[in-house]
């Protein structure tokens, strides 16, 4: 390995010292409009068996331990948020399929989204309103940031596991109406009937709607 | 497709596939708490999909359909309070059950292969989004497995003024701040008026000299007497010599007289 | 150079990741009792050549920026500002009429001097504290300096044109037609006594009062 020339030494210290992942453009900048790409690659490739590695994840960016060392550093006092099942199925949704609405998100799981979730998620800075589909009442679409890729460790969301294959099964295309309507289609006139309490309640039930108030 | 799905229907009893929840039975709580755990209808049907130990693609409707049924059921038998979507979930069911066993004739569109095949869709596709959030979640995590650097030392680009000012503007900004400075000078000149005494004391005497009436102009001072061409000498003596006769008229000295407005303006001595 | 061996990947990665620098026994003992002294020595040297380098500061270990790339740090970027027309009139007095006070500028502006308008004069390195006036309060006095030469081409001072010859310029615009009238005629047969050599900067041409009639 040759000694790495200045490019490659200023564009290292630019990337070690900053407190955020940078892009290569804003590694330029700093650097007096140097053409940092070729650095980028060879400082890859000088740190590609080290304890250390530069990554990138969206555009930007940085230093990391290299994960196979994750067994030495971990610590407990650095752990990340727990995400409830509900926010990590979220998230996933989000991710494999953004950008997404918050009832196309329902009709995937089924289930109303609690308020705190998406909430959750934002502040974590992992999801971000994406604006609004252009359909009746304009509902804002959620997607995924750069902080999201950061954190999962992805190049881009290409690299989201399994996406391939459950794009090729059908699964992330877009969700059909007809899907969001699919349990109440058949149930408006039989759920009175149905509905019939066999018991005394005992507590309010916990007023979850059926599937289709998703929309 | 649609024959797979009925095929699936022979298979076994409902009740031993599934030793799920109702499994628990007998043990009202432990149910409860079961259905407390399920985020709704889909999520139960996938669970009881699951327990069928095939590919979701490859699952008996009916045998789920079965399945799903049985549990309302029993949770009704046992008095156990379940949430109104489960129970349209269990109408719904009951009604594509009924319809996909009917001959196919008396179907309507969409027909219930399709109805099945779109609720299998969906179950794979809320069992695919739950895979992937599991596998998301294992990846290698910034902050929990892996790190960014600790301490970095931060990258800072201090912005530094370069000023600017052009010599023209450097003058200029002096000469008008002398100007603005220059001390406002207010300057009365001195000027040549007849004051009221003077001008008293001539009509007076004037007024002693003559019986008839004169004009006031002619009151005035010559105009070829030294200063007295001044114009604003003679406007001065003249506004002057007009306040002396009014006040000689007013003491009972002077008799004023003026034939129409802005004619000219008399003066005769009043005999005492 | 070899690629690193496990307990060097560990190590560079547990000083990478540390918010403190850290001692041997430190990381010895982050990593489970490892001898790491080797490992220390020979990632010192990995980093010799490159942009970061491993430290020793008393007893810790930290990586910091190569100490000749340490202005990458810190950078300054130029930004080409006009000055504001008080601070143009500010240092104009002061350039004609040096040494002075505050008080004495605002005596002749006829307004209150902000103070960051003196600051920007000397930020702009054209101005400087040339003292302080021995009159009650002693109030600091202000210059211009050889950059203020400088920056407008001239050798000295006395190059600047006096207030005779900017009205000569046209450069005096009048400001009110009745009063520029009334000065004009009252100053006439007054002008010879009172005009002061045009050339004299430390005496201004205008018969301004010298120094100290500010206060």
């Amino acid at each position: 390995m040759s000694a790495p020339d200045d490019i490659v030494r200023a564009v290292e210290a630019a990337v070690f010292a900053s407190e955020q992942p940078m892009t290569a453009e804003q590694i330029s900048a700093h650097l007096e409009g140097a053409d940092v790409k070729d650095a980028l690659a060879r400082l890859q490739d000088d740190y590609a068996e080290r304890g250390i590695h530069l990554v990138q994840r969206g555009k930007s960016w940085h230093f990391e331990t290299a994960p196979d060392l994750a067994h030495l550093l971990r610590r407990e006092r650095e752990q990340v948020r727990r995400l409830s099942r509900a926010a990590t199925e979220v998230l996933a949704i989000i991710a494999y399929q953004e950008p997404v609405s918050r009832a196309e998100i329902e009709a995937i799981r089924g289930v109303q989204t609690a308020k705190g979730t998406l909430d959750v998620l934002m502040e974590a800075g992992w999801v971000r309103v994406a604006g609004r589909r252009e359909v009746p009442g304009r509902p804002v679409i959620y997607a995924t940031t750069p902080d999201f890729l950061a954190h999962f460790g992805l190049k881009t969301r290409k690299e989201l596991p399994g996406i391939d294959e459950l794009r090729a099964a059908g699964l992330l295309d877009p969700v059909d109406d007809e899907m969001v309507e699919l349990a109440l289609s058949a149930s408006s006139q039989d759920a009175e009937q149905n509905q019939a309490p066999a018991c005394e309640p005992e507590a309010p039930s916990d007023g979850t709607p059926p599937d289709g108030s998703a929309e | 497709m649609s024959t797979d799905l009925l095929a699936g229907a022979s298979e076994g009893s409902a009740f031993e596939a599934w030793d799920g929840p109702a499994a628990a039975a007998g043990d009202d709580a432990a149910l409860y708490l079961e259905i407390d755990g399920w985020e709704g209808p889909l999520d139960l049907l996938l669970d009881l999909a699951r327990r069928q130990k095939v590919d979701l693609r490859q699952i008996s409707i009916l045998e789920l359909v079965d399945q799903y049924l049985t549990y309302v059921e029993q949770a009704e038998k046992m008095c156990l309070e379940l949430a109104a979507d489960y129970l349209v979930m269990a109408a719904w069911l009951a009604y594509l059950k009924s319809a996909l066993l009917l001959p196919r004739e008396e179907q309507e569109d969409p027909g219930p292969e399709e109805l099945a095949l779109r609720l299998q869709m969906r179950l794979q596709r809320l069992g695919a989004m739950r895979e992937s959030a599991a596998r998301l979640m294992g990846r290698d995590r910034l902050g929990r497995d892996v790190f960014a650097r600790g301490a970095p030392e931060g990258l800072r680009i201090d912005r530094k003024n370069a000023w600017k000012c052009e010599w023209y503007d450097l003058v200029k900004a002096y000469g008008d701040v002398k100007q603005r400075a220059d001390p406002v000078v207010h300057i009365v000149h001195e000027r040549m008026v007849m004051t009221l005494d003077s001008a008293l004391s001539r009509v007076s005497s004037m007024l002693g000299v003559t019986l008839d009436w004169m004009e006031l102009r002619d009151f005035l001072p010559s105009s070829h007497e030294g200063d007295w061409a001044d114009p604003r000498l003679r406007r001065s003596a003249l506004a002057s010599s007009f306040v002396a006769a009014l006040e000689l008229a007013r003491i009972g000295k002077a008799e004023i007289a003026q034939e129409e407005i802005f004619g000219p303006l008399r003066l005769k001595a009043l005999k005492s």
